[in-house]
This record gives structure tokens, sequence and C-alpha cells, in this order.
């Protein structure tokens, strides 16, 4: 059991579908609430601009209102709830295998350029979830099967602005 | 509407009774840690010859008497008055599961240990029989013998050990479901309930140490089985709890809703069985390196479990 | 109903926090074992090479769907406050906007921001600097939040859903949604069977991106089957009669009566609060006992819609009220308009009472009896004496009946 | 049926529920502060201004079928003479399963190490007085007898009196009887 | 309300020794049969004696082993307490115990109030006293000095005052309690109720009780015959804004808005009398005013009524044939406390001609007429002659007929007012909880040349004494004899049980010894208390011995109503009960009562009632170690619909049990007290057991424990009559603790 063990092939997509539902699932059932991400994110950003600069974090409008009277604004159930997923994705891809260091990128591109565009797309997809009041998780997905009109105006917006952008960054990918 | 105004003030009993803390759920939890470990040594030995059997696997039948001598431990110290305990034994109560109970563990002592030194290698007697306090002590002589006579009724003692050891896990859940006046332990799944997670955690323990494959193979298969039923089973208590009366009912309440919803569900079914279950599972068809991450959730699981049902009782 | 455990967001948080984690651990665990820590195939979902992520989301949002819909077609649930706080309120500009910027981010960063965290935590590097840029990103909002406020607020519907949005029943629209999704299905499979033929060269060291089209299609007719029995399952129960909510109902809005509303007042006055919405002058002049005068601009200040639901609400306004104003409706609790309004009450407790009805009409009698006794409580006038004459003392003593006596 | 029973029988109807029983008791069987062997139940149902009540004195039911007696691992708690459940000190250990086993929280672990409750005050129904409770009883409520005498007051209370006990559905038999 | 965890756990060590020791001596194998241990309480010795828990004074016989009362139990040859007592007769030796108790004679160190003391002997502390007693009377004569006295005890000082040459004895249990109800049927029938009220419950076929609230009032008696009559079926009427005790077992109750009984009662009148349902030949013969009466009451028709009090009319019709239905036996129980709205004594009026028309009074099942047996008097010498009395000034309540203790409060002025009250001496009272608002009763105590107080321990009063003198406890005393009228009538007998703890005396030593400061030793001719009842017991013909033996002397049963065959007679000026007062007409009051309605509270604000708890005697017992095991604080009631919507508590509902303050209308604050939510009260007000609440820092115990009423009520409506102090008048709110 030494031996280097093979990867595990991802689950066929419907049933890691159907998985993905059973766990909005009992989140809705047992929290009255759905999964999200950026939500959470904004919160340990937060979090550490307080820690820098506490000020600065008093003066922001938005910020302020995390911290406000001494808050915590790690005192969210969405916060556990990433921590838990960070945790997931380790096991999953411990258990699969897949857990190691590395850059994911298309054949031609270089490492830098692939970080370079990752952290630009994360800064403009941050900025994007506040806009919306969610990001994929928190407002497609779990806005959308609560039938949400606000979620699927910002799911077909997400499919819409991937497959405009998609073609002036293809050299990326393929 | 109805209001209860109760002008009584007992100590331990008013508002909510809390005569059992911490110490009777350990005591209940590292019984049934006691009766797993003595089962599954029961069915190792049977199954694997001395001669394969890991070095852990040998010494595991002395978990048995460690755990329970710190489970009474816990017990003594719940005791109101600790000097009296030798009245558990000056008398034999037919109607009272303690009282079963204090013989049955007055009996695993001398079996366990018999088993133990029966299952050591010629080496480790001597380092058992040479240990200070056994030498000093003059009762090396007593386990060369106790070895002697182990080692001729081998198979009896194996079966007197399975026996006892079913009994210590069912007894652990009667103690409770002999209650009858608090609606959370009136039930008669409690019993094989506190067996079947004694047998899981017990397995549990056992996991935790450096067991060869195939022992540890067996287990887990085992292991399984038990969390399976163990999970069917507090489907049944919660299933009998709710559609029995009112009172039942506010029992079962308690983990549908209530107070100890959360930590029922996260902790015991949740993070102690189906996790376990799954990572156990992916073990064994991945045939990955076991790691402790299941056992130390079961018996966080099987703690929790006892924990949950003694406050609930006392709700 | 069961469902949801208020209680793990209320008294039990804690234990909320810890279900939290492990809810989470399922997400991250799923989404990677979807693939979804990696961003090539993400990525591949905008190249239709990979509709995985299409099929997921999809699958994940059919079935949460037909889900709640068995659990509350069960009674098990109570949807309308799992979707109350649940579902955000729609604003239909930032949300089209941040939907395309989002998208725009995805196919740069190759992840959303919830695969960014799986990909971090499988140790992608690309991941945890998209992760990185999340943050960064959501922080840049709130530097530039005052000059987007009004954008951000624009296009608000409050909580509206599709079904309300077209107008056609729950159950219609989850259905649509679901067959809406299986056909999406259907699609991806033949777009991916399609550009399969000619597989892209994979990527270094990358094995098989996409599954091959039996990789694809061999489990599909048993999903399939299943989605699909649970989802008639589903919208079957959907269309039972809903069991009734947990939360208490919309206001219920009724006529009081003048008398009625004495009676009610002389009663048990704390169960009942009396609003005068007539104008501050008027109401200090003269007003039902114990009402407050909170005129009808004030009235939203009172903040009704979270008062507490027992204390039944009275409205007492200058003429005949046509309709509960909305910041009433918005009480839980019940509500009552004063029929009539104050000149009903000042008519009934405040003028001089009519004469007395014929004494062969108990009940009009009583009812007059009534009008003057409250007349006489309220403006402290002596009362009208009754219409029957009281029968002489002593003299006409009937004769002693003994009772008891010295026994 | 000759053989003692001992019970006690309540007149919630007469019953202010004062506690001068609980006192008594208190005083009689020097009961610890924070331990109680008897008390008192107010129970009031029915919304404002439609409501009924019914005061109860409570204490140990000295149940037939008593649990608490099946229950104890060391014959502490056992049954005696004229059906009184009762506790030897001397032979408890303070596990409090009788505790647990008993419905009625009839039970208190007392501070010198060993669980204690009402006896009927068998040290003064072995001087042939009747328990300190009812001899305190300002309204007279409480009556103390032998069942097993049909004259006895209580057996005829009990036989011309609605009666009840508490938790009947326990099926304990308890010899605490309440008239309403 | 428990024992503290701490405390159980001390006892826990302790018990632990104990089993210890036991563990290795019993049985170890337990081969023996269970035994049932013997707590040997009964005592070596049994000392009869009579109760000083509250007023009522029951027969107790105290259990003594060696020097330990192990328990007390109800004597049963005393006609009060027919061998059984009320739970706080129970707990005496929670008194005798207590640990808070005063232990020696204290001077004050510091301002009045500071509650800063230092121990001296007993002699210097009669110095003291007697030097400030005499200082007052050089300036201002005698009756600049003041006694307050509550509890049997004070009999010694208030033969101390009346030889000093003071006639100001006051209680607090008249013009703060019982007074407008002893104005109101004097003014009536011609004769006071008195303490134990004569009525004979335990006849009664249906009893009406107005705002009392019999059986959480446990007067010993009075409950047991309440109990015998219940058992024989009679009826109850209980009008209460809360829903008593006697409320549960009513056929009736009528929650009435507080303050309007008058307006009930008039309607009540005003249906027996328009439907002819009172007693025809009982009026005829023995009543004048009957026209006047109905007239008055013509118009007060069950329907006026309603929106007064909120009973619905029909209910007022139906409970008003149901009690006519029951006369002569049909009991309208005349309350005790009756000090409410300042309209009590016209109030107790109306409930007195309501017995009047039912032929209650003198029947059997009414108000009876007992008699007393004749003790002997101990042949003092004549007490100096005293000036007018200085309580009522400006000749104002001119029908109080004894000292009115606000009174004597009120005319405490400066140093330079010679009319006033200058000095006064406090027994056994606890003057800062019993008269109505404190803040006065500080500001005159501040003004006092002197004040002693004699009490058993250290309440508020305590205090603000220049000279604290300690009395030991009623088991510890010999006190006079006591002879109520009563049928049987008896005589009773207070006897020492125990020796006095500590440097604690009995009042008749300390009233002695400052007599001989005082140069009054020809007032003080005994050598004992004791030494005193025994020449008064052999003086009457009765033997000292035998009494000492049962502690008491019953006399025959006596008629005492009209059905025994006792003639009817009223000491009113017309010889006959006055349905219409003429008095009250000649002093400028209303001859029939009239209904004024009460003020409402404001919004927010509820009505602050007050009431008893079986197991206390206002603020006398909470500091009892005994009787605070069953109850240790008090609880404001408050409508459980109410509590669901309180203003200021919408975001966060209250809590059953949860602590709040009350805030009266004056800005004064309560402790904390725990919130009963409860259906068993009205929604306009709140109610609070009184007695707790107690800040002297000697009452280690109590201090703190629930609210005070007494601190609330700083508002009074003083009953123009005679002087009662009307305290039901007062509002709160409910606020969180610690809110700004």
């Amino acid at each position: 059991m030494q031996a280097a063990t093979p990867e595990t092939p991802f689950w066929n997509p419907y049933v890691a579908g159907f998985a993905l539902g059973l766990v909005l699932l009992s989140t809705f059932l047992i929290m009255g609430n759905g999964l999200g991400a950026s939500g959470a994110v904004h919160r340990i950003g937060v979090t550490g601009v307080a820690a820098v600069a506490p000020e600065h974090a008093a003066r922001v409008p938005m910020m302020a209102e995390l911290t406000d009277k001494g808050a915590n604004p790690l005192d969210d159930w969405l916060v556990f709830e990433v921590l838990g997923a960070l945790l997931g994705g380790l096991v999953a891809s411990y258990s699969a295998g897949r857990l190691k260091l590395g850059v994911i990128r298309g054949p031609r591109i270089s490492i830098a350029s692939r970080l370079l565009l990752a952290v630009a797309g994360g800064v403009l997809m941050g900025v994007a979830a506040r806009f919306a009041r969610g990001c994929t998780s928190g407002q497609a997905l779990s806005g959308g099967s609560l039938l949400s009109a606000g979620s699927w105006i910002f799911m077909m917006a997400v499919f819409g602005g991937g497959y405009a952008v998609a073609w002036f960054v293809r050299r990326q990918w393929r | 509407m109805t209001e209860i105004d109760l002008q009584r003030h007992s100590h331990l009993i008013d508002p909510n009774l809390h005569i059992w803390g911490w110490e009777i759920p350990v005591y209940l939890f590292l019984g049934g840690v006691a009766a797993g470990v003595m089962v599954w040594t029961s069915l190792l030995f049977r199954r694997i010859p001395v001669a394969e059997r890991s070095r852990a696997l040998r010494w595991l039948p002395f978990a048995t008497p460690v755990a329970l001598s710190l489970g009474m431990l816990a017990l003594l110290l719940d005791l109101a008055n600790p000097l009296h305990v030798p009245r558990f034994y000056a008398t034999i109560q037919l109607t009272s599961p303690m009282s079963w109970g204090s013989w049955i563990l007055l009996g695993i002592y001398p079996v366990t240990l018999l088993v133990g030194v029966a299952a050591l290698t010629g080496p480790e007697t001597k380092a058992v029989t040479t240990w200070a306090p056994l030498r000093w002590t003059r009762l090396g002589r007593l386990v060369t013998w106790g070895r002697r006579y182990a080692q001729a009724h081998d198979h009896g003692l194996l079966t007197v050990q399975l026996g006892l050891g079913v009994a210590l896990g069912v007894y652990t859940g009667v103690l409770l479901g002999a209650l009858g006046a608090r609606a959370a332990w009136s039930s008669a799944i409690l019993p094989p309930l506190f067996l079947v997670s004694g047998l899981s955690t017990g397995a549990a323990l056992m996991m935790l140490m450096r067991l060869g494959h195939d022992e540890h193979a067996a287990l887990r298969r085992w292991d399984m089985v038990a969390i399976g039923v163990e999970l069917a089973l507090l489907l049944l208590y919660l299933l009998g709890l709710s559609t029995s009366g009112a009172t039942s009912r506010g029992a079962a309440e308690l983990f549908l809703g209530g107070r100890f919803t959360g930590a029922f569900w996260a902790l015991v079914v949740l993070a102690g069985l189906l996790v376990p279950f799954a990572l156990e599972t992916v073990e064994g068809v991945r045939r990955l390196r076991p790691t402790v991450i299941a056992p130390v959730l079961l018996l966080v699981g099987g703690l929790s479990l006892r924990w949950l049902l003694v406050l609930a009782g006392q709700a | 109903m069961l469902f949801p455990l208020t209680s793990l967001v209320a008294e039990h948080r804690e234990l909320g926090l810890v279900v939290a984690v492990a809810l989470g651990f399922g997400f991250g665990f799923v989404l990677e074992r979807a693939g979804f820590g990696r961003s090539t195939k993400l990525a591949a979902q905008f190249y239709f090479y990979d509709m995985t992520v299409f099929k997921v989301m999809f699958g994940a949002i059919v079935t949460t769907m037909v889900g709640l819909a068995v659990f509350s077609g069960l009674g098990l649930a109570d949807l309308k406050a799992i979707q109350e706080s649940g579902a955000s309120e729609t604003f239909v500009w930032p949300m089209l906007v941040g939907g395309l910027l989002l998208g725009a981010g995805f196919i740069v960063s190759g992840y959303c921001p919830g695969t960014s965290l799986v990909a971090a935590s499988s140790g992608n590097i690309d991941g945890m600097v998209a992760f990185g840029g999340v943050m960064v990103g959501t922080l840049v909002f709130d530097w530039i939040f005052p000059w987007v406020h009004d954008f951000h607020m624009s296009g608000a519907l409050g909580q509206v859903f599709l079904h309300d949005l077209l107008g056609i029943p729950q159950a219609v629209m989850a259905a649509g949604v679901t067959v809406m999704a299986l056909s999406l299905f259907l699609g991806a499979d033949k777009v991916e069977a399609m550009l399969a033929r000619k597989p892209p060269a994979p990527a270094d060291g990358e094995t098989a991106v996409a599954p091959t089209v039996r990789d694809a299609l061999r489990p599909r007719r048993l999903v399939f089957a299943i989605l699909l029995g649970v989802a008639v399952l589903g919208l079957g129960t959907l269309a039972l009669p809903a069991t009734p909510p947990a939360s208490p109902s919309r206001a219920r809005v009724a006529w009081i009566a003048a008398p009625t509303l004495a009676q009610r007042l002389l009663d048990q006055p704390w169960q009942v609060r009396v609003l005068d919405l007539r104008d501050a002058k008027a109401c200090e002049e003269q007003r039902v006992p114990g009402s407050e005068c909170t005129p009808l601009a004030t009235l939203d200040k009172l903040g009704l819609a979270t008062a507490p639901a027992d204390r039944e609400l009275v409205l007492v306004a200058g003429d005949a009220l046509k309709k509960a104003p909305a910041a009433a409706r918005a009480f839980p609790g019940r509500v009552w308009l004063l029929q009539g309004g104050f000149p009903a009450w000042k008519a009934f407790a405040l003028d001089k009472p009519p004469a007395a009805p014929d004494a062969s009409d108990a009940k009009a009698l009583n009812a007059w009896k009534f009008q003057v006794a409250v007349n006489s409580a309220v403006t402290g006038a002596k009362p009208a004496p009754p219409p029957a004459a009281s029968g002489s003392p002593a003299g006409a003593a009937p004769k002693k009946k003994k009772k008891g006596g010295c026994s | 049926m000759n053989q003692i029973r001992y019970a006690m029988v309540i007149d919630t109807v007469r019953c202010v529920g004062c506690n001068a029983c609980v006192l008594a008791c208190k005083a009689e069987n020097r009961v610890p502060p924070g331990g109680f062997r008897n008390w008192i139940v107010t129970e009031t149902r029915g919304t404002f201004p439609h409501l009924s009540q019914q005061i109860r004195s409570e204490r140990c039911n000295h149940c037939t079928d008593a649990p608490c007696v099946s229950n104890c691992p060391t014959g502490a708690s056992h049954t005696r003479k004229g059906g009184l459940v009762a506790v030897d000190p001397a032979k408890c250990t303070g596990c409090k399963a009788c505790i647990a086993a008993c419905p009625y929280g009839a039970r208190y672990v007392h501070p010198e190490g060993h669980v204690d409750k009402c006896t009927f005050c068998h040290h003064r129904l072995e001087r042939g007085q009747d328990p300190a409770c009812g001899e305190v009883c300002p309204t007279g409520a409480i009556t103390f007898g032998d069942l097993g005498d049909p004259d006895s007051p209580v057996s005829q209370l009990l036989r011309r009196r609605k009666h009840h006990v508490v938790k009947p559905e326990l099926g304990l038999d308890p010899h605490v009887y309440y008239l309403t | 309300m428990s024992v503290t965890r701490r405390r159980f756990l001390q006892i826990g060590a302790a018990g632990t020794g104990v089993a210890a020791a036991s563990g290795l001596t019993t049985d170890w194998w337990g081969y023996a049969s269970p035994q049932v241990p013997n707590p040997h309480t009964q005592g070596d010795r049994i000392v009869p004696t009579f109760c000083e828990l509250c007023f009522w004074k029951c027969g107790v016989l105290a259990h003594v082993r060696g020097d330990e009362v192990t328990k007390l139990e109800g004597n049963p040859a005393h006609p009060l307490s027919r061998g059984r007592l009320c739970p706080r007769g129970v707990g005496g030796t929670g008194a005798l115990n207590d640990p808070d108790r005063l232990k020696q004679p204290l001077v004050r160190m510091k301002k009045r109030g500071e509650d800063v003391f230092a121990p001296v002997s007993w002699d210097d502390a009669l110095g003291r006293v007697a030097q400030g007693m005499e200082q007052v009377k050089a300036k201002y004569g005698p009756e600049a000095v003041a006694l307050f006295s509550h509890g049997y005890g004070g009999s010694w000082f208030s033969h101390l005052m009346k030889a000093f040459g003071s006639h100001h004895i006051a209680a607090p249990s008249y013009a703060q309690c019982r007074g407008p109800r002893e104005v109101g049927y004097n003014l009536t029938y011609g004769t006071i109720l008195g303490s134990p009220e004569p009525v004979d419950i335990a006849n009664a076929r249906c009893i009406t009780l107005i705002g009392s609230h019999l059986g959480e009032n446990m007067h010993n008696t009075q409950v047991q015959d309440f109990a015998e009559a219940l058992d024989r079926g009679a009826q109850l009427v209980v009008v209460d804004p809360r829903f008593s005790v006697a409320a549960g077992k009513a056929k009736y109750w009528l929650p009435i808005k507080p303050g309007t009984d008058i307006a009930l009662l008039l309607a009540w009148m005003h249906v027996i009398v328009t439907e002819k349902l009172y007693d025809a030949d009982y009026l005829t013969k023995y009543a004048i005013g009957f026209d006047a009466l109905a007239a008055h009451v013509a118009d007060k028709t069950p329907e006026w009524a309603y929106p007064h009090t909120g009973i619905r009319p029909e209910l007022i019709r139906e409970t008003a044939r149901f009690i006519a239905g029951f006369k002569p036996a049909s009991l309208v129980h005349p309350g005790r406390r009756a000090t409410w709205y300042g309209d009590d004594t016209q109030r107790a009026r109306a409930m007195a001609i309501l017995a009047a028309l039912l032929g209650n009074w003198g029947r059997r099942g009414g108000f009876l007429s007992p008699g007393q047996v004749e003790v002997a008097k101990y042949p003092y010498p004549k007490y100096p002659e005293h000036s007018a009395l200085r309580d009522k000034p400006e000749g104002k309540y001119p029908l109080a007929d004894e000292v009115l203790a606000s009174g004597v409060c009120n005319a405490t002025v400066g140093p330079d007012k010679l009319d006033g009250i200058h000095a006064w001496l406090v027994y056994g009272t606890n003057l800062i909880q019993a008269l109505p608002d404190w803040r006065q009763t500080e500001k005159k105590i501040q003004a006092l040349d002197f004040l002693a107080v004699v009490d058993v321990l250290p309440a508020e009063i305590v205090g603000y004494a220049d000279v604290v003198l300690p009395e030991c406890t009623y088991l510890e005393r010999d006190d006079d004899l006591w002879a109520p009228a009563w049928n049987p009538p008896f005589v009773a007998l207070r006897q020492k049980v125990v020796e006095p703890k500590y440097d604690s005396k009995p009042g008749w030593w300390i009233a002695k010894e400052l007599g001989k400061k005082l140069q009054l030793d020809a007032y003080f001719p005994w050598q004992t208390g004791a030494q005193v009842v025994d020449t008064r017991l052999t003086a009457s013909g009765m033997d000292p011995a035998l009494v000492r033996k049962s502690g008491v002397a019953v006399g025959k049963l006596r008629p005492s109503c009209e059905e025994d065959g006792l003639p009817l007679t009223f000491d009113t000026p017309s010889g006959k009960i006055e349905l219409a007062s003429e008095t009250l007409k000649s002093h400028g009051f209303h001859a029939l009562p009239e209904f004024t309605p009460p003020d409402e509270p404001p919004a927010g604000s509820f009505r602050l009632l007050t009431g008893r708890s079986p197991v206390h005697t206002f603020g006398r017992t909470t500091n009892n170690r005994e009787l605070t095991e069953i109850q240790a604080e008090n609880q404001v009631w408050l409508n459980a619909a109410v509590a669901k919507t309180l203003p200021g508590f919408e975001s966060e509902p209250l809590q059953q049990g949860e602590y709040v303050v009350l805030i009266n209308q004056d800005g004064i604050k309560s402790s904390p007290v725990s919130v009963k939510i409860t259906e068993r009260i009205r929604g306009d007000a709140v109610y609070l057991q009184h007695g707790f609440g107690h800040t002297a820092k000697g009452l280690k115990f109590a201090r703190g424990k629930g609210a005070s009423d007494s601190h609330l009520t700083t508002r009074v409506a003083i009953d123009p009559i005679m002087g009662g102090t009307g305290m039901s008048v007062n509002f709160v709110r409910l606020e969180r603790p610690g809110v700004a």
C-alpha cells in the first residue's frame, strides 16, 4: 500500500451533480440557508484588513459594518462552511491521490501569465460577486434551486459573460 | 395551557435532573470500548494463529482491564459515598442491572488477564514476570501459572471472554434502558445500540494500534457492519420514541429539532458514523493506507452518543 | 414541521457552526470529486469540450429543488421559510452586470470563487492565487462602494421567484426547470459527443480531461431514470395541498363595530392596541380611551411589521377607512378597522345616548343599557335612568326563605 | 385483606399549598438544606380568565412496583412492612440509579452520602403516631392510614370521594391518593 | 431560591467525614436486614408557649433535646392552633437559630442609616437610651417620645411608655393595615373586628372574598375553618385581580379591575335590593337607613358597574343572586389589610352593609360576638396624665380611634417645634418597610433627637438607631398573658423554652432595666416577667403551674350568635345597624359609600398590587433560613399575554424567570426580581409578595433577594376618614436590569 496509488477518476458529472444537490439540500434543510463562498472570502479579507489597519477598516463603511462594536467578521456560519469546504477539498484530493502542489495551465501559457490571469480574474470575480450579492455557489446554485428570479438572471449572465470572453482568452486554455 | 409551579429545589434534581455528569458517560463509553475489544480479540484470536498475530494484537487483551479500570474510576467518582463501594459485592440484586454489571465487571478481570497472558510470547512473558512490581510482590509466578492454565484452556477462555464482552456491552445499555422513568432511556433499543456502538468503538481503539494488514482489514469489515447496524438502531430508537406517548415524543424531539439536534446529527451521526464509514469504505475499496481519522472519529462519536443520551435522559 | 432546524441558527448557534463545517466539508469534497479543482476542466465548459460544469450545476439545482419539494410536500420542511431565508432579494441590474463580470472573471482565472477554494485546498497554486484575487476583489468593492451604491441598489424587485415573475404555480415552474435541465443534459451530451470525435491535445501532465462518450453514457440512463422518478415524485408532492406554514400568516384584516370594541376594551384592554390615525390635534381632543395618536403618516415608524403578533391592532380613522394601510397590513397579527371610524365611536360612546328602546325588546334594551353605561363611564355623565322602574325597598319584601340557617 | 398497607390520602379541595407539611417534614426528619422529602405542586390550567387549579402536596408514592427498589444494586432501597419504601443509608453507595429510576423526583442525595426520601415518618409510625406532614397540616388535607383496614379513615375517604394518583399511566400502583 | 452550591459543598464536606466514620464502623457485608434510621427529633422536654412568627399567636409545643429546639408542633389544647401550625410556626426554630441575629447592644458610630455600630455593655446602652429619653422629655415634654411597637413583647414597652408619660404608642398595623376596616365596621355595627377576627368561616355556606387571599395569608385558625367549610361544601366567590389560591377553589372568580370594588359592591346591592333578595325581617328589626341605601343604589346597575369593574353585567347579577341565595350564612369576609385606594373606610362600609343585607352579622356562619377570659391586671400604680395626641394635626382624620403610625412619623419635626415628636423608641417593627414612602420616613428619622430600636434582627430600621437593644426571640423569653376575644375564650402563656443566645435579653428585662434608669422603679416592682404572669394568674383564680404545663387555659364555649340565643346589640349611636351613617354625615363625609374611579396607569405601566406569601410574615421572616428553603425571594407576576407584547421587550421577549427591575412613577427602582409570567393575573396590574428586597447589610441572607413593594410605594392615597394610607396607587414599569 506504500506504492503511489493511481488517481481516482472524477465522478461522473451526473453523479457529482446529484451529490452536490444532496449536500445543498441538506444545507437548506438543516440551516435554512444555502451554500456560499464569496461572502466568507470577503469576511476573511475584512478580518485581514482590520488586523493590519483597523482605522481604515472602521472608515470604509462596508467594512465597518462587519467590524462594528467589536464584532468579529469571522463569526458567521459561511466562514465555517468555507473552512469545511477547504477541509473537504483537501480530504477529497488527498484520498483521490490528487493532492500535490502545482500550477494547472493550458499547454501554451507560462506559469507567470497563468498566475497573473488567475489573480486578475479573481479580482474581477470578487467585485462581481459583491455586485451580484453572491457568486456561483451562493447566488447561482443556492438561489437558483430556490427559483429566485435574481439568481437565474445572474446564472444566465455568468454563462453569457463566460462564453463572451472565452474567445479572447482561448490561448490560455488550448 | 398548563402552568406548573413546583416549590421544590432539591439539589441535583430541580429544576432539571443532573445527577449524572461526565462520569457516567465516560464509564459507559469505556465499558463499551472494553466490550468491543473483548469481542474482537476473541474473534481475531480464533482466526489468526498465535504465530501470525501482530505485537499490537497480542497486547490488546490488556486494553480491556485498563479501560474498565478507568471507567470504574469514573463511576467511583460519581458515587455519593465511595466508601460504600463494597456494598455492590455484598449482594446480588436480581432486578438491578447495576448489580449485574458490578459482578460482570468483576468477572472480566481474571478472564481478560488470562487471555492476555496466554497470548504473550515467551520473551514477553518473561518481561512481564520480571516487571518490578510483579517481582516484588512475587506475583510473577502467578502469571506464569496463569499462562500455563490459559494456554491449556485457550478455546474455552476465548468463548467466555466473547460472552462476557457481549454481556458487558449489553449491560452498558441496560443500565440506562432499565430506567423507565426517563423518556429518552426508556427504550429497548438501548442495549443492542450500546453493544453495537461498543463493538464499533472497540474496533476503533484496536485500529489505532499497529495491527497487521489482515487484522486491520478484518476489523474494518466488521466495524463497517457494526456502523451500519448502529445507524439502523439509531433510526429505530428515534422512530420508537417518536411513535410512543407524549413524553417519549418529547425525548425524541430533543434530537429532532430540540436541544441536542445539532450535536447529535453532527457529532454522532455525521462525524461519528457516516464520515468514518465513508473513510473506511474508501480505505477498503481503494486499498489506501489506513489513517487514524476514522478510528478517532468513531471514538469521538461513541463518546458523544453516550454523553448525549445521558444528558437527554435527564433533560 | 421539522426543517429548517432554526435552533441551529438561534439558540444553538455554536452547534450550527459545527454543522456548517460538516456541510462545507461535503461541499468541498463533492466539488473536488466533480473535478472542479482544476481550471482546465472548468474552462473546457466554455469551449464545449466538457460540459461538466453545466451538468453538475443543473444536476444539483434540480436535485435540490426536487428534494425541497419532496420534503415540503411531506410536511417535513417549511419551504416558505427556507425560500425566505435562503434566497436573496432580486436587483436586476447589478445582478446582470455582476453575472457578466463574474463570467468573464471565471474564464480568465479558470475558477469561480467556490471552486478556487477547492483548487487551493488541493494544492493548485493558480487556485490559491485566484482565491487571493477574489478576496482582494471583494475588498475592492468595499472601497468603490460609495460610487456604485446607486447602481448596486438599482432594479430592486424584492424577493421574487421565477414563478412569481411568470405568474405560474411553483410546481409548474419546477417542472419546467426540470424538463429544461434534462433536455440540456441531452444537448450537452450531444455536444460533447460531437467534439469528442476530435479530442484536443491533452495538456502537459494531464490525464484524460474529458470522459469518453461511453463513459458519459453508461451511467446516464440509470441516473436519468432516477432523476426522472424523483422529479415526478417531487412534482407530485408539490401539487398536494400545501401544509400550512409554521410562520404566522399575513395579517387578517376585518371590521369591528364600536360596541364590540368597547366591550373588548372593558374585558381585557391589554389584548388590543388601538391606533388613532386621525391628525394629532383631533386625536388629542377626543379619542377612544387608551388609544395612541398615530397619524397615518407616522404609521410606518411604528415598526408594526416586527411588532409582536399577540396584541391585536385596532385602527381608528377619521372617516370610514376603506382598507388597512400597508404599514398595518405588514403587522403579523390580526388587524381590525373600526367600522365607521371615529364618528361611529363618538356616536356610540361620547354623544348623548338615544332614548331607551321599547322594554319588550330585551336585546335592544341590553345594548342600550351598555351604551348608556359606557357613555357614563367615558364622559363621567350621570347615566340615564333605566326604563323599568326598580321595585321599592323594604316595604314589599318577599317572605324570607329560610336557607340553612343555624345548622 | 388484613395485611397492613400504608397509604396517604390528600384532599386537594382542602389544601392551600402553604408548605407547612414541607417544613414540618424537614424539622421532623432533619432533612438537610437543598433536600426535600415532600413538596408542593400548583397546577393551573386554562387561559385568563378561564382558569382552574389543583394544588398537591407531593412526596414519595411508596409504589407497589417501585422502580427505585428494583434498580437498587445494593438492596439499600427496599420495601418493608406495610408497603413502605425506604432507604438504608448504611447500605447506600449513592449511585443515584434510584433517583434516575423514580418518575416522581421523590429522592435526593443527602450530603452525608446516601439517597434520602419520605419514609412516611417510619420512626413516628413505630411510636404509633401519624406522619409529621399530616399532623401539622392546617387544612387537615392529609390523612394517613392502613388501606388493609376497610374501616380506616383512608379506606373510607377513598370509598366516598373521587380520587386519582400522580402519573397513573406508569402503572406503579402508588399509595398516595389525591381527592378532588 | 435554593441553598447555594458552595454551601451545599460545605455541608457535603462535613457529611463525608460523618460517612467515613460510619462507613468504617457499620456492617460491611450487609447481611443485616435494611434499617430506617430515626432522626431523633422527639423532645426530651416539651415546652408549651405561643408563636411570634406572626400576630395570630398560635399555641406551640417546643420539643427540646438538651439545649436544642428540635421542632415545633401545634398545641392541641390551644383553640387557635388545635394541634396544627402554619409553615412559619414550624419554621420558628429558624428565627431562633438565625446567624444574623443581633448579638449585643450597639451604639451608632456614623450618620443615621449608614449602619455602622460599636458594641457596648447593656448598662451603657440602657444608660444612653434613658439619657436620650430624658433629654427630649426635658425639652418638649414626655409626649414628644413615641413608641412604635409590633409584636407581643411590646406590652412591656407600652407599659414603660405610659409610666414615662407618653401615650404615643403606635403600630403600623392600624393606619397601614386594618384601620379602615375597623372604622368601617365600627361605624356600621358599633364594634371593631380586632384580631383574631370573630368570623364563623367554618359554618358559612357561601364565602365572598374581596381582595382577601385566604390560604395565602396563613392565619392558622381561619385557614383551618376555611378548609372545613370547603369540605362541607361551602361555595366561594372571589373578587381579585389575581387568580389566588382561594380563587382556584371558587365557584366564581371575578377578576376585577383594581380599585373598583365599591362599584361592584354597589351593583351587587342594587341587584339584591331591586330583586328583594335581602333579609327583610332582619333589616326591619336591626337596621336603619335602608331607604337611603335603596335610593343610593337605584342607579348603580350592573350595566353601570361594567365599564368600571370590567365584570360583565350578567355575571354581576348572577353572583349577587348566588351570594344572596345562601343568606344568612353567606359571609362577606372583611379581609385584613384594607389600605388600598384611600376610599378604604367606605369600601369596608360597603362590605359591612352588604353583610347586613344578607342578615349575616350575629348569625351562625357570619360575624360572632365571642367573649374573653377575665384576667386580673397586675397591680401597677396609676400612670401619669397625658396631654393631647400629636399624630393628627389640624383635626384631620376625626374617626381614627388608634394612634396613626404614619401620623406620628409626620409629626416628627426639627429641633424647635414644641408640639411635635422628637424621639422614637421602636420595638420589633421595621418602619422603613412598614410605613409608606421610605424617603419621608428617612427624612423624619434624620430630624429626630433620639432613636432607639429594640429588635431581634438587624432590619433596615436598626441601621438608623442611635442605640440598638438586642432582644431574644420568643422561644427564649417570658411575655405577658394574652386573653383575646374568641370562642371558646382562653388565656395563653408565652414562656421561655431555652436560654437566650448571645447577649440578647428578654423584653421584660430590657423594659425593667430601662425603667430603673428612668427612675420608674415603682412601675417595675417584680423581678421577672414570669412573676408578672404568675401574679395575674393567681389573682384570677388559676393555677400557674397548670397553665404553664398546658400553655393555655381554655374557658367554656359561650353563645356567640343569634342562633345560640345571644341577643344582638349594636353599640352605634342609634343602637342599630347603620346602613347610612349619620356619624359620617356629621363629619362631612358621604353617609353611604360612593364610588370614585381610580387613576389609570400610564401606558406601559402597571398597578402594583401586593399580598402575602404563606411561608413569610412580611419582612420579618425573609432572613429565616428554614422558611427561605421554601421561598427565598418573591417574583413579580405578569400576565402572560402582556409579557409577549411588553413595550421595550419586543426584540427579545421577556422569559419566564428572567430578572427585571421595576421602576415606579417617581423613578424609584427596585432591586432585580424574577418575573412569573402567568395567566393568573390581569394584564393591567403586576403583583409582588410583600417583605422581600431587604437592603440592610446585617440581613446577610435576605439582602437583595427579590424586590420590595414598600420601596416602590412612594405614593399614598390617604383615607380622609381615618388617615389610613392607601398604598395600591403606585404604578410600575418593567425594565431589564442594567439598561441605562
